[in-house]
């Protein structure tokens, strides 16, 4: 593949019409939540785009990541965008395997110095040194730090990247950090959920592609055109919530009417991801829609955040110190009682009976 | 700290705390005040007081005659301030939700519609009370800043939970943390400030109710 | 701290209680005992606002009785109760505050104020906070039984000049009578139809009655100041009596604080119930009336209103007989707008008539414009009242302001009008 | 359970699943078509970033109606593009080759923008239909 050659030219190459790649734009504009005149804008500049090198490094995960990205099928958008880039290492898709990958990762490394994207899934274990997860007798960590350095950017895939997710859960056994905790002078865009929506990694690639930068992100470095509002904003659920109407178990004559969810543990209001437009399954549905409450996996420590299906207002156990708090109270205001009362009787014992004269001073 | 672990150490154990804070000080503040105890009456009374102490608890919410003219704004304000706070607290769905997962007790809410329309009411209203104690001669007056910490106390929680259900100013999160938050220095706060009167005011229009009723003046 | 200064934080001390305390617990702030109470609303100094008069008394409170307040007081981040303070707070305490009780019936949130402005008087009064007039009457009813200086002797002439004039015997020392009746020196001296009136009431309705050698003096300037041991001294003076000669009842004259001392106060006063029962000569009047024994000759032609005394109608629950009363004897009766329980007071209550500083004399008349605005509303110049008391305040305050307004005795006017 | 039949199903009529928000959909499209007449701007409204339940879809679907143009459009999967029953306003559905929808619009324009060849495409077919007529000569 010729490496001067445009996307647009790459595409149309493949055989693929100008109508095409327009109705890719408008849809890939529609996920991007840019409004849809900017369909014709995008397409300009996405025609003119180059493919980059892309580099995947799975660290401590489950590889649910990549199962959400692969199980789009080809020729989706999704496998168009893999057209698209190089991918010059990728452990589970790459037919070569030990020394070969090994090589096949240091070449794209040498060869696409500074201009390379990196991708990680799964987070970083730090504990014993991180040995808690290795790859050819080489920790996470090594690996990372010396992928890092040549990436022109990295892009933290899933929750696990992004914030430490599911192995950072309490107690943390390994150690683990997100990849911003160590890499400190990358843009890094992170791309959150458990897993990450297959789109939203099109999305970023399609921007990078489109602009040469990254999208604009928010304060948890995500970007903001798929984590912008929550996914409560977007709930189709949402007038219900506003009308007070809200499902009270899984079964009752509320969850069947499709009412809201929050008093059955949604998380919705406190998630921010694109999961109500976007959706799951082709398109089919998101939990919600499905009858569940957001678990609210785009957030960082969403699996220590309360039970998953206590309403977000109800707190974990409030009346945790209620005994020991009424006991002190009790004897607290008992001691002062004891007090108060030693001090009036002092008073009344300290009284002399007034006489005419002590009324002047 | 990112936002989650805020709102969730706001909604775990900084709750757990203001609620214990808040009951150790109530404990302790109502015991120290009512074990002070009292002369008994020797004075034979003119009528049995009987439910006097507490027709006064019931009357003393309404302003007696000439009042009204004479400070609408502390009546009138007042009133829609109290019943604001009361509806917003009480018959908002979510904090419904808190008040059943607490004790197991649940009523029917208003829709949102209408809690957001009596939040902006009484967030407004709290404004203008606040105007007329720095304006009215004897609020200044008597003002310290207890009092204005106490409007502040009362004015965030409802102000924080207005902003984090509109989704205005900080991500949905930060602003439940920070309602959250303001709601525990509200509980903790309470016993220590004059906002104990939720409590005392009871026994204080009993008491008066009381004194007066022995003597045969409804009070 | 002075001596005095620790008798008067003492006395404080001694009479807090949970009431005060849950008062002091809810206050808002939200100054509506302001707008009940005619010395603020006259001047429109926020200073003269009810509860702020009681910051002493509050701070000891605080500091003695709550545990962060004693913690305060240890780390030394309390402000003391100063000598100073009480004097400066005289004028709140005494000067412009009547007892009058108005404050108390509008708090929201259901603060007796003047159940504790009785309480600071105590720690004033020891401290030597008191006013000289006050201190200056007390001293006269507690050496010469009455804060005029009003001795027997000089009651007995007034006495036979009564009898002689109206025909009607009026018994002394008569042991077994159903009534031991009080008087006030205010009416002995100005207003001594007043005797002359209960004697052919009494007649008339057939009632035995007496008067005491030992106790003819009601008012008791001990609660006025503020002290209970005073007080106790004085009103002891009336049960002895009442006690020695049997009587089933004692009967209170028209004036307000002698009505609260003896009735509401006496008791607790003493530290038991009395063995008789203690009425206020309008509620005798209201009963006779009741009974039909209380017939009019002719009734007053002229219109008129009526003044309720704040201790005998707000603070001493005598509501319904005062109009009741009124009406027998009047052919046009006006009302004031606020009137009964929420009346407003004359200005001259709780001791405030005995301080004849220039400064409180004056602060008395501007109080006293509510009155006058109350008067001018009804457009009536005749105005009916049945506290000595207060009656002397009007009369000064008609005069300053030069009023066309005559005062009249409830009691008297009663009398004067009975069938012969 | 013996068999997948014997589980409940209950129907709910559409009335209880709707939002209230595709009617704020319609009064948008009316604002759109105001100002296609007033400065021939197009404008278009995305249905997939908006907060619609099903039931909503199918009563907007019902509201709009369908006119007399139905253009299917064949590129990298099936696209359908209908007029509805108001002149100017086009509902754009487009699919992938699975059929799935990746984009559906409501395009108020007088043709919807992606139906217009692009100038390029006309040339090049120019320059191909020159080539074939040279070739057959």
């Amino acid at each position: 593949m010729d490496e001067e050659e445009t996307l647009l030219e790459h595409m149309q190459r493949e055989g693929m019409s100008r109508r095409t790649f327009l109705k890719y734009c408008a849809s890939l504009a529609s996920l991007m939540a840019l409004p849809p005149t900017a369909a014709a804008a995008m397409a300009e500049a996405l025609g003119k785009a180059k493919r980059p090198s892309v580099i995947w490094l799975p660290f401590q995960e489950c590889t649910g990541c990549t199962e959400s990205v692969t199980r789009s099928h080809t020729p989706s958008i999704e496998g168009m965008i893999f057209n698209m880039i190089s991918l010059d290492y990728h452990e589970t898709l790459m037919a070569a395997a030990g020394h070969q990958a090994e090589a096949a990762l240091h070449n794209a490394m040498k060869d696409n110095y500074g201009k390379y994207v990196l991708i990680v899934d799964g987070s970083v274990a730090t504990g014993l040194d991180g040995a808690y997860s290795c790859i050819a007798g080489r920790s996470n960590l090594d690996l990372l730090k010396e992928a890092a350095p040549g990436a022109a950017a990295i892009v933290a895939l899933g929750t696990c990247a992004s914030f430490g997710g599911i192995p950072k859960a309490k107690p943390n056994p390994t150690g683990a950090v997100a990849v911003s905790d160590i890499i400190k002078d990358k843009p890094i865009v992170n791309i959150s959920g458990c897993p990450p929506i297959p789109v939203v990694i099109t999305g970023v690639l399609a921007h990078y592609l489109t602009f040469g930068t990254l999208p604009e992100l928010d304060a948890l470095g995500r970007p903001k055109a798929f984590y912008g509002e929550t996914i409560h904003d977007r709930c189709y659920r949402r007038p219900f919530y506003d009308q007070g109407k809200f499902a009270k178990t899984f079964d009752d004559e509320g969850a069947r009417k499709g009412w809201c969810l929050f008093e059955l543990g949604c998380k919705g209001p406190v998630t921010y991801n694109a999961c109500a437009t976007t959706k799951w399954n082709d398109s089919t549905s998101f939990p919600i829609e499905s009858g569940h409450g957001c678990i609210g996996c785009s957030e960082p420590d969403f699996w220590d955040a309360g039970g998953f299906y206590k309403a977000l207002s109800t707190p974990a156990n409030p009346l945790k110190y209620v005994g020991a708090a009424a006991a002190i109270g009790v004897a607290a205001g008992a001691a002062v009682s004891v007090a108060n009362r030693a001090s009036k009787n002092a008073a009344k014992a300290a009284h002399e009976k007034t006489e005419l004269p002590d009324l002047e001073k | 700290m990112n936002e989650m672990q805020l709102l969730t150490w706001a909604r775990g154990t900084g709750l757990n705390i203001a609620i214990g804070l808040f009951i150790l000080g109530m404990l302790w503040r109502l015991i120290e005040i009512y074990t002070l105890g009292r002369k008994q009456d020797l004075a034979p009374a003119r009528s049995v007081a009987g439910a006097s102490g507490w027709h006064t608890i019931v009357r003393r919410s309404l302003p007696p005659h000439g009042m009204l003219k004479r400070s609408p704004v502390s009546y009138i304000g007042g009133y829609i301030f109290h019943i604001g706070l009361f509806i917003v607290v009480f018959l908002f769905a979510p904090h419904i939700k808190l008040a059943e997962s607490l004790v197991g007790l649940s009523w029917p809410g208003l829709p949102s519609q209408v809690i957001d329309a009596v939040a902006v009411v009484t967030l407004a209203t709290m404004l203008l009370v606040l105007f007329d104690r720095i304006n009215n001669p004897v609020k200044r007056y008597l003002s310290s800043f207890g009092d204005y910490a106490a409007w502040a106390l009362t004015f965030l929680p409802l102000l924080t939970g207005f902003l984090a259900v509109k989704h205005l100013l900080l991500p949905y999160t930060t602003m439940l943390a920070l309602h959250i938050l303001s709601v525990e220095l509200l509980l903790v706060a309470l016993p220590f400030t004059k906002l104990i009167h939720v409590f005392t005011l009871f026994a204080s229009r009993w008491y008066n109710g009381d004194i007066s009723g022995k003597r045969g003046v409804p009070a | 701290m002075t001596a005095s200064l620790q008798k008067g934080i003492n006395a404080l001390k001694e009479v807090i209680d949970a009431p005060v305390a849950s008062f002091f617990a809810s206050c808002v702030h939200c100054g509506l005992c302001a707008e009940a109470c005619l010395f603020y609303t006259e001047t429109g100094d926020p200073k003269y606002t009810p509860i702020h008069k009681l910051e002493p008394l509050k701070r000891v409170y605080q500091q003695e009785y709550t545990l962060l307040g004693r913690l305060a007081k240890l780390a030394g981040l309390a402000k003391p109760v100063s000598d100073d303070e009480l004097e400066a707070w005289s004028e709140l305490v005494y000067d412009s505050c009547t007892l009058c009780g108005r404050c108390s019936m509008v708090c929201p949130v259901g603060n007796d104020l003047t159940y504790m402005i009785r309480k600071l008087r105590e720690g004033m009064a020891v401290s030597g906070h008191a006013p000289e007039g006050i201190v200056n009457a007390t001293k006269r009813t507690v050496e010469l039984g009455g804060p005029m200086g009003l001795k027997w002797p000089a009651v007995q002439n007034v006495i036979k000049h009564v009898e002689a004039d109206s025909g009607h015997k009026v018994p002394v020392d008569q042991a077994g009578a159903e009534y031991m009746v009080l008087l006030s020196s205010m009416e002995i001296v100005n207003y001594p139809e007043y005797i002359a009136a209960l004697a052919k009431i009494f007649n008339k309705a057939g009632i035995s009655w007496t008067l005491s050698s030992q106790a003819f003096e009601a008012t008791n300037a001990g609660i006025q100041i503020g002290n209970s041991d005073l007080a106790r001294e004085i009103v002891s003076r009336i049960v002895n009596a009442a006690e020695k000669l049997g009587v089933k009842k004692v009967l209170s004259p028209e004036c307000g604080h002698a009505y609260m001392a003896i009735r509401w106060e006496g008791p607790n006063l003493v530290g038991r119930p009395f063995k008789f029962e203690v009425v206020h000569v309008l509620e005798l009047l209201d009963e006779l009336r009741a009974k039909g024994v209380l017939k009019m000759k002719d009734k007053l032609k002229t219109p008129v209103t009526l003044h309720d005394p704040c201790q005998i109608v707000r603070r001493g629950g005598v509501l319904n007989a005062p109009e009741a009363l009124l009406k027998e004897v009047v052919v046009e009766f006006r009302p004031m707008t606020d009137r009964g329980k929420m009346n407003w007071c004359c200005g001259g209550g709780g001791g405030a008539s005995a301080i004849h500083e220039p400064a409180a004399e004056e602060l008395r008349y501007t109080a006293f414009k509510r009155k006058k605005a109350q008067i001018e509303e009804t457009g009536v110049n005749t105005m009916v009242t049945f506290c000595a008391n207060c009656r002397i305040t009007l009369e000064e305050a008609v005069d300053h302001f030069e009023m066309n307004t005559q005062l009249l005795g409830l009691t008297e006017l009663l009398a004067e009008h009975l069938e012969d | 359970m013996q068999s997948i039949n014997e589980i409940p199903v209950h129907v709910l009529s559409p009335d209880e699943m709707l939002t209230g928000q595709a009617e704020a959909v319609l009064s948008e499209i009316s604002d759109l078509l105001g100002r296609l007449l007033a400065t021939g701007e197009a404008g278009s409204i995305d249905l997939r970033s908006l907060p619609l339940s099903p039931a909503d879809r199918d009563w907007l679907d019902e509201k709009l109606g369908r006119g007399e143009v139905e253009i299917a459009l064949e590129a990298g999967g099936r696209s359908d593009l209908h007029e509805t029953a108001y002149a100017g306003v086009w509902k754009v559905t487009h699919r992938d080759t699975e059929e799935r929808v990746v984009a559906e619009f409501i395009e108020v324009a007088y043709v919807p923008a992606i139906l217009r060849p692009a100038s390029a495409d006309i040339e090049q077919a120019h320059e191909r239909l020159q080539a074939s007529l040279k070739q057959n000569s």
